[in-house]
């Protein structure tokens, strides 16, 4: 398996606090990869890591043997990785389709001239990428919903959009931040179904969710995140059997 | 509910626009008899940056209108008179600009300052209307850029030579120094190059400028500064609060220059302002002073008296917007005798421009408009603040 | 003595946060109201306190009692002066004011000015380490300091309902123990009634008395704490880690349709 | 798709093209053929001084879009639309006046220097925010003025320099109908830009750098190019708005761009609705003519309230605030949302309840 | 030297008063992040009532002051109950407008009021200029930088030991925790626009007895802007240090760099710091600002 991800010895300071310690984990292409533990465990700064919002004060990130650890975030966004927010981060006086295509926005290339007087190339692209774009919004089944602004939707469906929006991107790595937050049993079966066919088609999936039952199903791999520190790192199997994991994150006695 | 009320109001209002605005283009009928008619628009700042001075100014010039029209007006010519306030904003002075040459057609304007004199100076020109202003800057001498811009008093450049005379002719022991005070706008810089420009002719040593701004709340470090140089005196171009403070400053800091102020920073408004400092601040009379007793106070006292009014209500600005309504009203006077049909502003134009030599009876110096020059006059008196009054202590006279 | 009946809350006037929520807290209890992330958790504690509002939400229908009294539409302040004091998630100390600045401000609406410094010491009892820092700005403190405080300060208010969100977030484990000790002691001592949001089932179910469990907005179970623990549902999904039948639940079925991104 | 009632109750669409058509639906084109047809009509039955009026308005609309550009849509707010203005019609003057170049050539070049010195001024946005980014701006307004009167050499100084109007050939467009319609072409062409642009590939990307910053990175937008980008391209109306106000009055002196100026300019967007090119127009026309209305206001009132009319200029001052005011706390959406409202309302109607 | 001390004791009592109207601007931001672009109307307003008040009624200085005090209080609670509290949950650019439409609201309420004209206050403080060596001071600018120490004493004990004052000051950390307090964010807001508005009213009477009281004097608002990014929008020390640094840096720019540029420095000098404290240190010299989380 080809490493897509490698995270080396990161740490994350804010102030006087750390965030994350010496973190190190490997992510394999192709593959669900879930990382854990328990609130306040450091899980959005290492995905912020990830994503270039944050920028580690040690350690490094490669993707794709290419070291992105002081890469801006936006750049990141063009070799393939994207991201979906734990609290929704929709612009959300937009429509969803705008949302969507705003997935696309580094698969275009029209600019402001081109842009504003629209004609041929311009509106070429909005129209091809448009057609991107309706194929997600079938397969989220946004259909009925794609003109109304985001601000309007019920949380369940702005959480798909979130998602969708990610995956406008044609990513390659894509992460994902508690995307079943929230949701009940029929929509988070319809999530799962969905990460699973994301890995179908070859994306990568990082995942961060609460729901250990369905986090231990859909993974190849865990990292298990503890004041800001790994303490476990492996297949399902062996996450569970990690005595470490089981006494800080379970907690010790249970009852 | 609230926002559906709020609409009505909205739209109710753009539909009263529309019904006005696309109505009525002046076209010059409906007027009584025979009688020719002519439109003149005043351009006030009542509340505005220079609404103190402004005030009474455009109130000089109502008043003389309506002097005018109480002892009968002028025979076979029916004078309106429109006034608004464009509270010294650019953007107003244009809009109302256009009201009055596009609605209301309007033959002559009578502006006030420099913002919105020099604001207008160039369509003014292209629409042909004479506009005559309470800003005498000398830039608009020029003809060429100018032409169709009058002022009555003598332009401040004139005003600043005239004072630079009287320094070198009064001036007692060794050679006098001079420093300029003034701000940093079209009004403030006017006559500064020409008043260097004469004073290098003359002879008299400009030592020092300073810029202190119309809204300065102190010009210490400026006096200071210009006490380095130990002037002897200090000619100040601003308003009148700006004045204040540099007289108040002054005294704080025990500065013996005297201070002579060009006709902006004169006025009754200056020493109700500035008080017992204003005491000995001498300054640029380009008008009578209300308490004077001169001929032409004759029918400005008559008419103050049908309005229970006395010259105590009245100051220096008053008299400067009657004189200037008086003047213009000359040159339509001269427009309507030299043609029958409408009179137009190139015909205010050519009135104005044959007015020679009127007496203002010591309102003001006696004007005289040509061709080549559209600044009335050159003179002024110098006068000094005495136990909490303006007295002239020269004549009308020019630097010439 | 609270009684929170079949409330629905919406944030930004779309999006239903609570659904049919009910809960009662007894005079001198601890009860613990556990779930997951977006459960409705902190929204069913703010509709209570009456913070719902700051946060754009609003209660659409059902009713919150305290006391025989209907708390719906009161301001949070009236609602403190009523006796209930709401520690919110994520600990909201004031970081520039000193920690006895803090505890002075939980005495907000007290009338009898007198005793405050009397309950200040009182609460130094409590949490020793914070007398040693009382000069210090709360913002310069470690997380489980500022959570102490943070409980302090609503102690401070001698409330008679402590509402208590996430005590345990981003504190150390020892440190958590330790707070919920406290927490229980002055149960105990006080008798203040607590009602205490936790993510951490294990030290939550410990303490207290009753628990509910929240999904999407609504009560899905609740019981005596010691019927909570023997459940084999809290078992896998708040307490611990699934066991092997549940992974066999999804079933994989979409080979067929080839996504196009 | 006919409903019984005749009406068109609803667009059916066969392509995505068709979908994302400017104009897609048969009342939409109908209705800009009508607009159309009135902005060129209207010299031939408005009054000289309404077009006059009118030429002011369309005149402000550019520059109002612009600063929507900037502040409705990408979120960055400016009070320092005044100087830009000015940058605008001074570029226009010292192009024209000094060097002689055709006023055709002085617009498009004012309108691409204020584009640079606007993205220059733009830099510290990615710094600054909200408040502090309207302070900036505020400052900046100051420094440019400050340096329009101090470079006397380039600018003339204080006293301004002289204009004129432009010319077709021997054609000066000096009355106020041609000047009329030169400002509606470009006004046009501003506002097919203006609404092309925000719903392109850039209109997206400045609406994301203004509802979220972070999720717009993640969205891979450079959040540094597109501020700039909407200073600059903001900037560019402006300057064009700049430009052809210059050549209107025939001057320029730093008294026109005063701060009062950048107050008007974001009354404008914001009683016109943020974010709306169609609000731009609104709150242009709205606040350029609301003295006029105010005047026949009082001037109809005068018979009751004699010395209303002294203090006009107090009393239109007072009612701009309170216009603002009203506008944020009852209709922050502005007139755009209040026009849309109305539309649907109609479009709904019998059926609106 | 003499010229240099001069100076800076120029800067320093002129300092004072941008110290004492910048006051008022941090107030109301600290507890409501409201920067209050009307604080020049306030202050004009203040000064005319104060003078007002004093002309018609012949009432001793100190009592026509409190009057005057009393009106600003309720200037500022219908301030924030008409205009801020409706607007609480709006964007930063609707705050910043609508102080601006409020500052064009209370403009023409003055003109229409008052007039356009200057007037001056009656003699309060004697105008002769007290020396102190070779330094000279007017008694006004004296009493203005007392006023401000006594300002700076009154409020530091004031939010160190009120109530009132943590409120406020638990407000302007974190309004809902404040909330969950008990506190009246509410009645805190209001009580907050009014003591901005007392500040302003005492600057208004001080300035109005420097330079009379005028329209032009709104222009103080603006003014003062640079002091409080230079101090911090959300430190009170930080106004009146910054009130201070800006008195004495204005001044020294009138005194040795306008000269050289051939004037004009000192009024735009305050802009160009604005300019570089906002490029190198964007809360200002005392200002917390706050760290952005995702």
């Amino acid at each position: 398996m080809v490493k897509i991800l490698q995270i080396e010895g990161i740490s994350l300071q804010f102030g006087g606090v750390k965030a994350l310690n010496d973190v190190s984990f490997h992510i394999e292409e192709g593959e669900i990869f879930s990382l854990i533990g328990p609130n306040g465990a450091g899980k959005t700064s290492m995905l912020n890591c990830i994503s270039g919002l944050y920028h580690p004060s040690q350690g490094s990130i490669k993707y794709k043997d290419e070291e992105i650890t002081k890469m801006k975030a936006y750049s990141r966004t063009n070799l393939g990785i994207a991201r979906a927010f734990q609290n929704i981060a929709l612009f959300e006086h937009m429509s969803v389709l705008d949302n969507l295509m705003l997935g696309r926005h580094t698969l275009m290339k029209s600019g402001p001239f081109s842009g504003g007087f629209y004609f041929g190339k311009a509106e070429k692209e909005e129209v091809d990428n448009r057609e991107h774009v309706e194929q997600v919004i079938e397969f989220l089944d946004l259909q009925e919903i794609r003109h109304t602004p985001v601000e309007r939707l019920a949380y369940g469906q702005q959480k798909r959009v979130e998602v969708g929006r990610a995956l406008a991107l044609s990513p390659e790595l894509i992460l994902l931040d508690e995307p079943m937050a929230g949701m009940n049993k029929v929509e988070k079966e319809r999530m799962a179904q969905l990460i699973l066919k994301m890995k179908d088609n070859g994306i990568t999936v990082v995942l961060i969710e609460h729901d250990l039952g369905v986090v231990m199903r859909l993974s190849d791999h865990i990292a298990v995140l503890d004041f800001g520190k790994q303490i476990g790192f492996g297949t399902p199997n062996e996450v569970q059997e990690n005595p470490e994991v089981i006494k800080a994150y379970i907690g010790e006695n249970v009852s | 509910m609230k926002s559906k009320k709020f609409l009505s109001l909205i739209i109710g209002l753009v539909v009263l626009v529309f019904m006005a605005a696309c109505g009525d283009d002046a076209d010059g009928s409906g007027g009584s008899g025979d009688d020719q008619e002519v439109t003149i628009g005043t351009l006030a700042d009542i509340t505005g940056a220079t609404g103190d001075t402004g005030t009474p100014y455009s109130e000089g010039q109502d008043h003389f209108f309506e002097y005018l029209e109480s002892t009968g007006g002028i025979d076979g010519l029916d004078i309106t008179h429109l006034s608004e306030d464009y509270a010294y904003e650019i953007s107003d002075a244009q809009r109302i600009y256009q009201q009055y040459r596009d609605r209301d057609g309007v033959s002559a304007i009578l502006g006030w300052g420099t913002g919105d004199t020099e604001a207008l100076r160039q369509q003014v020109a292209s629409d042909q209307i004479p506009f005559m202003s309470a800003s005498y800057s000398e830039n608009l001498k020029d003809l060429d850029e100018s032409p169709y811009n009058f002022f009555v008093a003598a332009s401040y450049s004139d005003q600043g030579r005239m004072v630079l005379e009287w320094i070198k002719d009064n001036h007692e022991g060794g050679d006098p120094t001079v420093a300029l005070l003034y701000n940093d706008t079209g009004f403030g810089r006017s006559p500064i190059d020409d008043i260097k420009d004469y004073a290098e002719e003359i002879g008299v040593e400009i030592v020092d400028e300073q810029i202190i701004d119309l809204a300065a709340t102190d010009a210490q470090s400026q006096l200071l500064n210009m006490e380095e140089h130990d002037p002897d005196y200090g000619i100040i171009q601003q308003t009148w609060a700006a004045t204040t403070t540099i007289l108040r400053d002054a005294d704080t800091l025990d500065i013996d220059t005297q201070f002579i102020g060009l006709n902006q920073a004169v006025g009754e408004g200056l020493i109700d302002q500035a008080g017992d400092l204003s005491e000995g601040f001498m300054g640029v009379l380009t008008h009578a002073l209300p308490y004077e007793d001169v001929p032409g106070m004759d029918e400005y006292i008559e008419y103050l008296d049908s309005q229970d009014m006395t010259v105590d209500d009245i100051n220096m600005q008053h008299v400067a917007g009657w004189v200037v309504a008086k003047v213009m009203v000359e040159g339509v006077k001269n427009a309507a005798d030299s043609t029958d049909g409408e009179i137009t502003g190139e015909d205010v134009l050519a009135g104005l421009e044959a007015i020679e030599d009127l007496d203002l009876g010591g309102l003001a110096a006696p004007v005289t408009f040509t061709d080549e020059l559209h600044a009335g006059t050159e003179e002024i008196r110098l006068g000094i603040v005495e136990d909490g009054q303006w007295k002239a202590i020269t004549d009308y006279d020019s630097y010439r | 003595m609270l009684k929170v009946n079949n409330v629905e809350a919406v944030y930004s006037k779309m999006i239903l946060a609570l659904r049919g929520m009910s809960l009662e807290v007894p005079k001198g209890k601890i009860i613990a109201l556990l779930g997951s992330n977006g459960a409705g958790k902190s929204t069913t504690l703010q509709s209570i306190s009456g913070l719902l509002s700051s946060d754009g939400g609003q209660i659409t229908d059902g009713t919150v009692e305290f006391e025989g009294e209907t708390l719906n539409g009161k301001s949070p302040d009236a609602i403190v002066k009523s006796g209930i004091f709401h520690c919110m998630e994520g600990r909201h100390v004031f970081p520039h004011l000193t920690v006895e600045e803090n505890l002075t401000a939980g005495a907000y609406t007290r009338k009898d000015r007198r005793n405050i410094q009397k309950d200040i010491d009182k609460i130094y009892g409590y949490f020793p380490k914070l007398r040693d820092l009382k000069k210090r700005p709360a913002g310069l403190l470690s997380g489980g300091e500022q959570q102490m405080l943070a409980i302090g300060r609503g102690l401070m208010a001698k409330p008679k309902l402590l509402l208590l969100d996430e005590p345990s977030l981003g504190i150390a484990p020892l440190l958590v123990e330790e707070i919920f000790e406290n927490i229980k002691q002055i149960n105990e001592e006080e008798g203040t009634s607590i009602l205490v949001v936790e993510q951490n089932a294990n030290v939550a179910l410990k303490i207290a008395d009753y628990g509910y469990i929240m999904e999407n907005g609504r009560v899905v179970m609740q019981g005596e704490v010691d019927r909570l623990l023997e459940d084999d549902e809290v078992q896998n999904h708040y307490l611990g880690i699934g066991t092997e039948e549940d992974q066999k639940e999804v079933v994989y079925k979409s080979k067929q349709e080839r996504m196009v991104w | 798709m006919k409903s019984i009632l005749g009406k068109n109750l609803g667009n059916y669409r066969t392509s995505y093209r068709a979908d994302m058509a400017l104009l897609n639906s048969r009342n939409k084109k109908i209705g800009m053929v009508i607009l159309l047809l009135v902005i060129f009509l209207l010299p031939m039955f408005a009054s000289n001084y309404f077009i006059g009026l009118m030429t002011l308005c369309i005149i402000s609309s550019i520059g109002a879009i612009g600063l929507n550009i900037l502040t409705g849509f990408t979120g960055q707010i400016s009070i320092g639309v005044g100087a830009f203005l000015g940058v605008g019609g001074y570029a226009s003057a010292i192009l024209t006046t000094s060097m002689g170049y055709s006023f055709w050539i002085a617009l498009p070049l004012a309108g691409i220097i204020t584009a640079i010195i606007g993205g220059l001024f733009g830099i510290p946005s990615l710094r600054l925010k909200g408040l502090y980014l309207a302070i900036a701006t505020l400052a900046a307004q100051f420094v440019i003025l400050f340096i329009i009167r101090r470079w006397v050499s380039l600018t003339n100084g204080t006293s301004g320099m002289v204009l004129q109007r432009p010319t077709i050939g021997d054609f000066a467009l000096s009355s106020n109908t041609s000047y009329y319609y030169l400002s509606a072409i470009a006004f046009l062409l501003s506002a097919f830009y203006a609404i092309n642009l925000v719903r392109s590939r850039t209109g997206r990307a400045f609406f994301a750098v203004r509802d979220r910053d972070m999720a717009a990175q993640i969205m891979g937008i450079n959040l540094f190019k597109y501020k700039v980008m909407a200073f600059a391209i903001s900037s560019f109306f402006i300057g064009i708005a700049g430009s052809l106000l210059a050549h209107y009055t025939m001057i320029v002196s730093p008294e026109f761009y005063e701060i009062n100026v950048s107050i008007q300019y974001l009354a404008m967007i914001l009683i016109g609705g943020l974010g709306s090119v169609f609000g731009s127009i609104l709150g242009a026309f709205f606040i350029t003519l609301l003295p006029v209305v105010l005047n026949i206001i009082v001037g109809s009132l005068s018979g009751i309230l004699t010395d209303l009319s002294h203090i006009l200029s107090a009393f239109e001052e007072f009612v701009f605030g309170a216009v603002i005011i009203l506008f944020l706390i009852f209709e922050p959406g502005g007139l755009a949302h209040m026009w849309s409202n109305t539309v649907n309302y109609f479009k709904k109607w019998p059926f609106s309840y | 030297m003499d010229f240099f001390l001069q100076i800076l004791v120029t800067g320093i009592v002129v300092g004072s008063i941008y110290g004492l109207v910048a006051l008022g601007f941090v107030l109301i931001y600290r507890s409501s992040d409201v920067l209050n672009l009307a604080n020049g109307e306030f202050v004009l307003i203040g000064g005319y009532v104060c003078l007002t008040i004093m002309t018609a009624s012949n009432l001793p200085f100190i009592v026509a002051l409190l009057i005057t005090l009393v009106i600003s209080v309720l200037l500022g609670f219908s301030v924030e109950r008409l205009v801020i509290r409706p607007l609480k949950n709006a964007p930063v650019i609707s705050i910043i407008m609508a102080t601006i439409g409020l500052a064009s609201l209370l403009g023409g309420l003055v003109h229409m009021v008052w007039g356009h004209r200057t007037r001056t206050f009656p003699q309060v403080f004697p105008s002769e200029p007290i020396h102190f060596g070779g330094l000279i001071i007017t008694p006004v600018y004296l009493w203005s930088f007392i006023t401000v120490l006594v300002l700076l004493v009154t409020f530091t004990l004031f939010f160190k030991f009120s109530k009132m004052g943590i409120a406020m000051r638990a407000v302007a950390d974190d309004a809902k925790a404040a909330m969950s307090m008990g506190i009246s964010v509410k009645n805190v807001l209001a009580v907050t626009w009014a003591i901005a508005a007392v500040v302003a009213a005492i600057g208004g009477t001080l300035l109005g007895m420097i330079n009379g009281v005028g329209p032009i004097m709104a222009t103080i608002g603006l003014t003062v802007l640079p002091v409080v990014i230079l101090g911090g929008l959300d430190s009170i020390g930080g106004a009146i240090i910054g009130g201070f640094l800006i008195g004495i840096i204005q001044n020294l720019a009138g005194g040795y760099l306008d000269p050289m540029v051939g004037g004009g420095l000192k009024e735009v000098v305050p802009f160009i710091i604005v300019l570089l404290i906002l490029l190198l240190k964007p809360y200002g010299l005392f200002g917390k600002g706050g760290a952005e989380r995702v």
